[in-house]
């Protein structure tokens, strides 16, 4: 049963009962759209041997980068490393375990723990190393791998607004894992912009209901790094 | 190369842009195309970049540069994103590579021994767009070829590619193997057959 | 019976109820109980019935019924709404039966023989809630065991009922069968004991 | 492709088309949330020997009751019969074929095939009727069942508001099954109370992408009928 009372006024009360060898969740795409007090309050709490299941763990030396550079992780399940620097050393050094796993497989592993579905058949990854040791099943007349679902003691969550049940709204491309993250946690954490009064969201656009958080904590200033700052020149200016 | 990618795309189409030369192409679309960009981190209606100073963080692509959204965009969480790509509701991808098989295998993730970078939704663009189209140089940087007779790169997925546009040429993947469509202005055939690694039919 | 059930709701929780007498549990909660009704229809915070002339016909519970939603609540489609409950995030399903097994089955969606009426949600909610509790009359309206050793009705889902609230008794179902956890005001255990299909413990 | 220009402007030429033998999803609970004008549109066309994918199929002589008093449907997938005459009146005089499926299991099959999920394993029907013939797996120290994705012809779906490309919100509980037969259907036609210009849906509160949807033709009279008409009297009323 989820607490009655969700609002904590601290990021480290939020985090009370993160623990050494605890598998977590973070949403955000890359430096998009992260919990980024919460992430540090996990380096802040001196918890080790984590499982990070993120898309990206960060880049730049932000973000998820932090986990990385004072080596709190264990296992990191993700798609994409990239230019992640910190990433790569932390591989090279044998100090992390590393999971690749297609995007839209993570995620819809992900969802699938939320929704309670055990496994599932997706054509993605036949006949590439993804394929390695799954069984393969024809449905339809294609080939399918089975892949599981995947759930995780803790999510940490960003969100725009969030209301004391924890009904949430995200802001754009901020939303990307962490509605899916966010039902398949036995916790889940949520740091908003802002919070708002029960109401204050029309039932009809809210994004992730409350149900789903368990604890929920504002946080008003973000850095909101930008990774690839593309602009068009005004003319004349 | 980005400029001839762009007469691929047909009017009211959906089209996901692979990381790279891909993302050029919208440069050479009529402002009032009609093409709805999608990008995996779940937007529908990516727009252009943003005017300098209106840079939004939480507004990106794939790429994670800074994009904008265009009037009738969406957002939405990426598992309805990839639902729509595996689901097959994307009708174009425009992807690089760094091999292409003649049978269509394509190669776009990893190299042998290099280092690992991850498969992002390169797998799950190259299965389920309903068309993938390469957009590569012909020969890498070292002048080897990228077009092959088979793969020996890690595959991204099994022959998904159904053309491949290059410096030199347009090539369809037939099954019988690479089938010149159209030649780059002032590129021979003999050229091209001379810089593909598998044989030309 | 009603009123009784309202006793298992704990403060927070997350809640569906079945069609029939479960609807009548709210009416049984204090105004500011804290409690959240899900209606697998897509609807979570789910308010009383409208005022006379309120109705919204977009606005409905499982059983077709007009209702309200509360500050809070939230709409969303059934593959969400499903999955909420199948993934356990459901705290408590307060639904009818017409059988229970002594080892905790439950029939409620089907006579033998009868019309066929269909599963709707209930195999999810008994096997999705993390708890069940089936609020019933202890005999049918021939006088036969509703709690029987043994169902012989189709069941909607094996092993899932937690508790059994009727007009007799409250029974917990434990690994040795069903145990008299209240008796009903002026009833007595011989009575339970005579009226139910299985042995007590 | 979609086509380039998706409204259209009689329901007529929105399911020219449709034809003998068709799939059709129908979005909807019971009467709520109904196409009405796509469906009595169907009648008028005059097709028959269809295949009717709906959780209900009407009641009370209204909606989908129609598609069975007049004939045309010759099997129903849903999950749900209760008091509907119509439809015990097709089954006992062995017009139709149904089958019934879990409410749950059957809205997660449609998803799954508009996300391009082959199949996938729920507990739901374990134990029961609904397992027989079916593929039992243990995961997780749980018994699951493996169920397929269903798709279809055409998805009739009603909206609130719809824009030109086909971006859709609902009313409260009118979604239900309605954005998931969209995904799954080889065409979507939406009925919508009000069209709206491109631009007028925020991206953040789209509850269906365009790109789902195929044709889209604008009706503002709807009856709306009201299964249980449930209120509480007002005090000195």
């Amino acid at each position: 049963m989820k607490p009655r009372r969700k609002i904590v006024d601290t990021v480290d009360e939020a985090l009370a009962d993160l623990s050494d060898g605890a598998s977590v969740f973070v949403g955000g795409f890359g430096l998009c759209g992260n919990a980024e007090a919460l992430i540090d309050g996990v380096v802040r709490r001196g918890v080790r041997d984590l499982t990070l299941i993120s898309n990206n763990a960060g880049n730049l030396g932000k973000g998820l980068n932090r986990w990385l550079e004072v080596g709190i992780v264990r296992r990191f399940v993700g798609s994409y490393i990239g230019s992640n620097a910190a990433l790569h050393e932390a591989m090279a050094a044998g100090r992390l375990e590393v999971e690749i796993v297609p995007q839209g497989t993570l995620v819809e592993r992900i969802r699938a723990a939320g929704a309670g579905i055990g496994a599932f058949y997706t054509p993605t990854g036949v006949g590439t190393v993804v394929q390695e040791g799954k069984e393969v099943r024809e449905i339809a007349g294609r080939p399918h791998l089975l892949e599981h679902a995947l759930s995780a003691d803790f999510a940490l969550i960003r969100a725009r607004v969030a209301d004391p049940f924890g009904n949430v709204r995200f802001w754009r491309t901020a939303r990307n894992f962490s509605p899916a993250m966010a039902t398949a946690a036995t916790h889940t954490i949520v740091e908003c912009d802002s919070l708002v009064e029960l109401g204050a969201i029309d039932p009809d656009d809210v994004h992730l209901p409350g149900l789903f958080v368990d604890r929920i904590v504002e946080v008003r200033e973000h850095e909101d790094p930008i990774e690839h700052r593309t602009v068009r020149k005004r003319v004349g200016a | 190369m980005a400029a001839r990618a762009a007469l691929e795309i047909e009017p009211g189409s959906v089209v996901n842009l692979g990381i790279g030369l891909p993302t050029l192409v919208p440069d050479h679309l009529p402002s009032d195309a009609d093409v709805w960009f999608h990008s995996e981190n779940g937007l529908l209606g990516m727009g252009p970049f943003p005017w300098d100073g209106d840079e939004d963080p939480q507004l990106i692509n794939a790429g994670k540069q800074t994009v904008t959204v265009v009037p009738g965009g969406s957002t939405f969480d990426s598992a309805a994103s990839f639902g729509m790509i595996r689901g097959g509701h994307v009708d174009l991808a425009i992807l690089g590579a760094m091999q292409v098989g003649a049978n269509g295998d394509l190669a776009n993730w990893a190299i042998p021994g290099g280092r690992v970078m991850g498969i992002g939704g390169a797998m799950d663009l190259a299965n389920g767009a309903r068309r993938v189209v390469v957009v590569t140089r012909h020969v890498t940087k070292d002048g080897e070829p990228k077009l092959v007779a088979a793969c020996t790169y890690p595959l991204t997925a099994p022959r998904c590619v159904a053309r491949v546009i290059t410096d030199l040429a347009v090539l369809d993947v037939t099954s019988r193997g690479f089938a010149v469509a159209e030649l780059a202005p002032g590129v021979a055939l003999e050229e091209v057959r001379e810089q593909t690694g598998a044989t030309l039919v």
